[in-house]
């Protein structure tokens, strides 16, 4: 019982981290960029969610759409005005450069909340659920639902339609994409959109659910790359499983081994990992696709 | 002998400055060589990897503990603090010779900087715990270091020693080797250059000169706290190789020297710091991706990074 | 030439009065806070602490001369905290230091103080080292994480038939300088926890923290944790029925805490110490509001907004005694004989002297009484 | 004195070459020729280490040097370009060739860090020695430029220069005359029969411009598909049916 109890509350977590890892790899995998200034993308989701509800008193559903498009279209403008523009570099670049335009937004938030530390007003006030001598609550019922919905929407949206297919196809060979006439370009802005837009979703799931501060993002950064690292790296599938296991695995570690281990359980994944088994828990499955 | 003429108008400062500039100038002599050493592996390697702050902690940490638990006066933990720091340094290169994927050395190093941070945070018996460590009075060969002035004479000589060591290195063989692996690591193979030993030559003797960094950090500010070396430090510590110029040890100074001196002119604005770290690094990567070295070096064209020696 | 023209202005000053930081009509304090970075939220207090020195220029000043407030942040960093302070110190030549918030700080901070024995009231860092053993020229303005320790061990083992005590926490140095102090009290009384679990900032879940806490079967639970962390403790403790009552810190506000759980069942438990005299929205504490609210309107009241505010008035009444010339001896004198000070703010009275400068000593500790935040005295009983 | 036994290279079940056999000898030119995909640039890796041999052997001088990592085999007198420019494109042309004379550089890691007499005298002749091959091979006045600066038949020349510089016994020439104007081409020409005539260099070319492998080739080997399929002195090649099948097939 024990046991399961924390398993389901690691899931809940790990739909989190899921989310995070999922939008990271979309981004890495279209443009081969690691985002190292994702964690403040979802800060910045967290953020414009708290300022659409409680500065703007818009309902929360509407405010969490608005912000994930604002987000849409800062992932935009980050891959066109500042990623694009140094393709010509070395790769350190661009990981310089994520972490330059992440500690700018990390900035603004603080510019303009400084030292106010931000509780959000309880969004979902309802009963938590019992399922036998489970317990599970209404947050994370919402957040399951949330998540799973959307990741429905993107694996179809990736994998079925045509539109996706033409996505998979320039993640395979941009040349090639090119010369059959795809606007690469217009295809990487899109993906970072996607990308940042996600990370926002994970955003204003955890902005009821915590405390806003501008500093939020930098725990959900390592714990996307703990996840898309244990899925191996780029894989769709594997970053949504390495999120959920990296969840359990925490509430596990918590509930059997010490609560202090919590914190750093990310850290020991990606370390036991590259050390063990450098493609991920998958990674021979991919490698034999190729 | 150029070289020297640098620390020698330099030791002229205590007679203008007073104990608060003293210290700054102190702290920018630190950051010197956190940004040289830095820059070995970052610009003249050219690998990414995350752990500058756990080799500066780890340096910081082995050189307070030492003198907290063991005794040891401060001349003799400078060396062990850059051996600590070297050890790092070596088990970063070993993540290095097995990267297969460009990113996987940057997040495993975040990952190892972050578990020294709990480590430290942890392990209170050693460390202090959050509350961190206090440094005892620190002595060198006798002279107390209870001044800012002491101090920046013996900081300035172990910074001129160092620097000039790198320079040396920079200008040889072994300078030449660590940049061609940079720049096309299969094709210097080709030229009897063992590039793995290399890679971890680079990374040892980055973690050295960093260490040593961290345990002058820790008698400089004289208690050394877990929450100075996470990651904000660790974007300073970029910001300054990049600033002052990826691989060009000059440029390391440079930024060493303009980073630790901007932000004390914006203090008490919040989200300041941020805004112009971040901003900083973005007009660079964009405008000026070789940094304040290449700018200088357009003009004084001896400035230019130079991996041979005429003399 | 910016330092040619501070060169300058101290030469002026020191042709006028003696001492660094004393015009003929100013005297210079210089507040270091962590305006910036991480730990912001601490520097309330030290805006707080500026607020009432402006309030008390508006009120004529000290002897006839203002108060200049030199504010300079830290970040609750320490490289940044040793060189926030040798620039009041050396540069800006403050007559006298008042702030701080981050205790590892302060620490650093303490040798370069000593050094140069200019007087320091610590506005709002908690650990009990930096002010004792006493030095020449340091004083605790706040009580430290012992006073509140003791406070928070008091209020739990006065729960009649108390024996087995649950602590969840922080791993930072805010989160010790509460819960540690609470264990040595309690352990004094030879009651050790009978289970420790850590839980971090930021975290959003505290699922195993809960379930070992409730297999453990505590009577009592102390929660060093902020706001949201408490929140989601005690919400998680509702859902899995660990039924028992919880004593935080005065990091949470019992009302902002009700507001982020949702329903007065699951705080009913929850109990913090109280530094104030008052509830923050209490009416003896209204003025002190209303002091903040003028100088800094869009500054929200926090538990930290206030709490400086009695050790500024210490200061104040200790620089009118130390007279038309104050220097900084007097000063030190003066606040050395600063006895029993009601401040009006704290719930502690302020005394200080040479031989102990840890100036506060009490602590209240409230709770929800009939669905309203009430200051006790002890288990059941208000004050 | 380099001994090709039966070599056969590779790839996740895909064969890239099939039981090769080869040799080269100091003085000589042997000119590697074939289609694109026939192996020809496998082979220099296999030769150099770059990629594992999934069968035969390799010997130089009698010694296998099979199975041994790049570094080491160059590290015994084997030389190589590459066919997609392999210069250090951040340093000079001097300081590439520098980097080409490592290994001949005696000094110790002390030495270097202190700047001791006999590192920096070994420092110093190794310079000397730098400037003195850019000046015969006629590119002295590129010495100071970056090499990315530089014109693609400048980049080649200096490779070469760089791969030479240590006098290696053994040379490997992958497409040296790529994107090369005529009279750069009769250069290079003359450049690799000096190496092979004056310093006694066993050089291994591959190369599809007939013109330049009839000029500068003692023998010439003719691969497609993986496999040797002929093998003598350039003008019997150049008439040898199975190697105009092989091309005029693939034509």
């Amino acid at each position: 019982m024990f046991a399961l109890q924390l398993a389901l509350s690691g899931l809940a977590q790990g739909a989190i981290y899921a989310l995070v890892a999922l939008s990271m790899c979309v981004v890495n995998r279209a443009t081969t960029v690691v985002n190292f200034g994702h964690g403040d993308l979802v800060m910045a989701g967290a953020f414009v969610v708290y300022l659409f509800v409680v500065l703007a008193g818009l309902p929360f559903v509407a405010s969490a759409i608005l912000a994930v498009a604002l987000l849409f279209i800062l992932g935009v403008l980050i891959e066109l005005g500042l990623i694009e523009r140094i393709k010509a570099g070395p790769h350190i670049g661009f990981a310089l450069m994520c972490i330059a335009f992440g500690y700018v937004l990390r900035g603004i938030a603080r510019a303009v909340w400084g030292r106010e530390v931000l509780p959000m007003p309880t969004v979902f006030n309802l009963p938590p659920v019992f399922l036998g001598e489970l317990v599970i609550t209404a947050d994370a019922l919402v957040i399951f639902a949330a998540v799973g919905v959307l990741l429905i929407a993107f694996f179809l949206l990736f994998y079925r339609s045509s539109a996706g297919r033409v996505m998979q196809a320039l993640c395979q060979s941009e040349r090639g994409a090119a010369l059959v006439g795809i606007n690469v370009r217009a295809f990487h802005g899109v993906m970072w959109g996607v990308g940042a837009a996600l990370g926002a979703v994970g955003g204003v799931l955890v902005a009821p659910i915590t405390l806003l501060h501008p500093g939020l993002g930098a725990s959900f950064l390592i714990k996307g790359f703990a996840a898309m690292t244990l899925g191996g790296f780029g894989s769709f599938g594997g970053a949504v499983v390495g999120g959920l296991v990296l969840g359990v695995a925490e509430q596990l570690v918590g509930g059997y081994v010490s609560t202090k281990l919590i914190d750093i359980t990310a850290y020991l994944v990606i370390i036991l990992v590259l050390a063990l088994r450098p493609n991920g828990l998958f990674g021979r499955a991919i490698a034999e696709k190729v | 002998m150029r070289f020297f003429l640098i620390p020698l108008a330099a030791a002229a400062i205590p007679l203008v400055a007073n104990p608060y500039t003293q210290f700054m100038v102190n702290l920018m002599l630190v950051y010197i060589l956190v940004a040289v050493g830095f820059n070995l592996v970052l610009g003249n390697l050219g690998q990414l990897a995350f752990a500058n702050t756990a080799l500066f902690g780890i340096g910081a940490y082995t050189g307070a503990m030492l003198m907290a638990h063991a005794g040891w006066p401060f001349w003799l933990v400078i060396v062990p603090a850059g051996v600590a720091g070297a050890a790092a340094g070596f088990l970063a290169s070993v993540t290095a010779l097995r990267g297969i994927r460009v990113y996987y050395l940057a997040i495993v190093t975040l990952a190892f900087g972050e578990l020294l941070r709990w480590s430290y945070i942890h392990g209170e018996r050693a460390t202090g715990g959050t509350d961190g460590l206090a440094v005892p009075r620190a002595d060198f060969f006798g002279l107390a270091l209870d001044s800012e002035t002491a101090r920046f004479y013996v900081f300035l000589v172990i910074v001129t020693v160092l620097v000039k060591a790198l320079h040396n290195l920079l200008r040889s063989k072994i300078g030449r080797a660590i940049v061609a692996i940079r720049d096309n690591e299969l094709a210097t193979a080709s030229l009897a250059i063992p590039t793995g030993r290399y890679i971890v030559l680079a990374f040892v003797l980055s973690g050295f000169v960093v260490g040593i960094a961290g345990s002058l950090f820790a008698v400089l500010i004289g208690r050394v706290i877990p929450e100075s070396f996470g990651l904000i430090e660790l974007i300073l510590h970029f910001a300054m190789v990049l600033v002052g110029g990826l691989g060009s040890l000059f440029g390391g100074v440079l930024g060493a020297v303009a980073l630790t001196a901007l932000p004390e002119f914006f203090r008490g604005f919040p989200g300041m710091y941020e805004m112009f770290f971040g901003g900083l690094l973005i007009v660079f990567l964009l405008v000026q991706p070789r940094g304040l070295a290449a700018l200088a070096a357009r003009w004084f064209p001896a400035l230019r990074e130079r991996y041979y020696r005429e003399r | 030439m910016k330092y040619f023209l501070s060169l300058l202005a101290c030469a002026l000053a020191t042709a006028a009065v003696a001492e660094d930081g004393v015009t003929a009509n100013s005297i210079k304090i210089g507040i270091m806070g962590p305006f910036t970075g991480n730990a912001s939220s601490y520097s309330k207090a030290e805006i707080g602490l500026d607020a009432y020195y402006k309030w008390v220029n508006d009120q004529g000043g000290v002897n006839g001369r203002k108060i200049e407030t030199v504010l300079e942040d830290y970040a609750c960093d320490s490289a940044k905290g040793v060189a926030a302070v040798k620039k009041l110190i050396y540069q800006d030549k403050v007559f006298m230091l008042h702030g701080n918030s981050c205790s590892a700080v302060a620490m650093a901070i303490k040798p370069v103080v000593v050094e140069a024995g200019i007087p320091w009231v610590i506005a709002h860092a908690a650990n009990p080292a930096i002010s004792s053993p006493p030095t020449k020229n340091i004083f605790h303005g706040v009580p430290v994480g012992k006073t509140m320790g003791v406070a928070m061990g008091q209020f739990v083992s006065s729960k009649p038939g108390l024996s087995r005590v649950a602590v969840i926490s922080h791993t930072d140095d805010w989160a010790k300088s509460y819960c540690g102090p609470a264990k040595e009290y309690l352990a004094s009384r030879n009651i050790k926890p009978i289970v420790e679990e850590a839980f971090e900032r930021g975290q959003t879940d505290a699922t195993a923290q809960t379930l070992k806490i409730k297999q453990a079967n505590p009577d009592f639970v102390i929660a060093c944790l902020y706001e949201a962390e408490t929140a989601i403790f005690l919400k998680d403790a509702k859902k899995f029925g660990l039924n028992v009552p919880v004593m935080g810190t005065a990091g949470t506000d019992l009302e902002n805490t009700l507001k982020r759980v949702g329903d007065l069942d699951t705080v009913a438990n929850y109990y913090v110490p109280h530094m104030y005299a008052d509830n923050l929205d209490g009416p003896r504490l209204k003025k002190y509001a209303d002091i903040l609210k003028k100088y800094y309107p869009n500054e929200s009241l926090t538990a930290f907004s206030l709490i400086s505010m009695g050790s500024a008035m210490a200061v104040v009444e200790a620089l009118k005694r130390a007279g038309k010339e104050p220097t900084r001896d007097k000063l030190i004198t003066e606040l050395d004989k600063t006895k029993d000070f009601d401040t009006g703010v704290l719930a502690g009275h302020i005394t200080w002297s040479p031989n102990d400068r840890d100036g506060v000593k009490e602590v209240a500790v409230a709770g929800f009484v009939k669905g309203k935040p009430t200051v006790l005295k002890s288990w059941g009983k208000p004050l | 004195m380099l001994e090709l036994h039966d070599v056969s290279v590779s790839f996740a079940g895909l064969q890239a070459l099939r039981n090769v056999s080869l040799s080269a000898r100091g003085g000589e030119v042997r000119a590697l020729i074939g289609p694109n995909g026939a192996g020809k640039t496998t082979l220099f890796n296999a030769i150099t280490g770059y990629v594992p041999l999934s069968a035969g052997r390799i010997a130089l001088d009698g010694k296998a040097i099979d199975g041994l990592s790049p570094h080491q085999i160059a590290a015994r007198g084997v030389r190589r370009t590459f066919q997609n420019g392999g210069l250090f494109p951040e340093l000079t042309a001097l300081e590439n060739v520098l980097a080409g004379l490592h290994s001949r550089i005696e000094a110790s890691f002390t030495g270097i860090l202190f700047g001791s007499r006999s590192a920096r005298a070994a420092e110093r002749a190794a310079l000397a020695r730098a400037r003195e091959l850019l000046k015969s091979l006629g590119v002295a006045h590129l010495a100071d430029q970056p090499v990315k600066s530089m014109s693609g038949g400048q980049q080649r020349t200096i490779e070469i220069v760089r791969a030479v510089a240590a006098e290696p016994p053994l040379l490997l020439l992958d497409e040296p005359a790529v994107g090369l104007a005529p009279p750069l081409r009769a250069q290079l020409v003359e450049l690799i029969r000096r190496l092979a005539g004056e310093m006694g260099i066993a050089v291994l070319l591959i190369e599809h411009a007939v013109d330049l492998v009839m000029a500068a080739a003692d023998a010439v080997a003719v691969f497609n598909g993986g496999v040797k399929i002929a093998e003598g002195p350039p003008a019997a090649m150049r008439a040898d049916p199975v190697v105009l099948e092989a091309y005029l097939g693939h034509g």
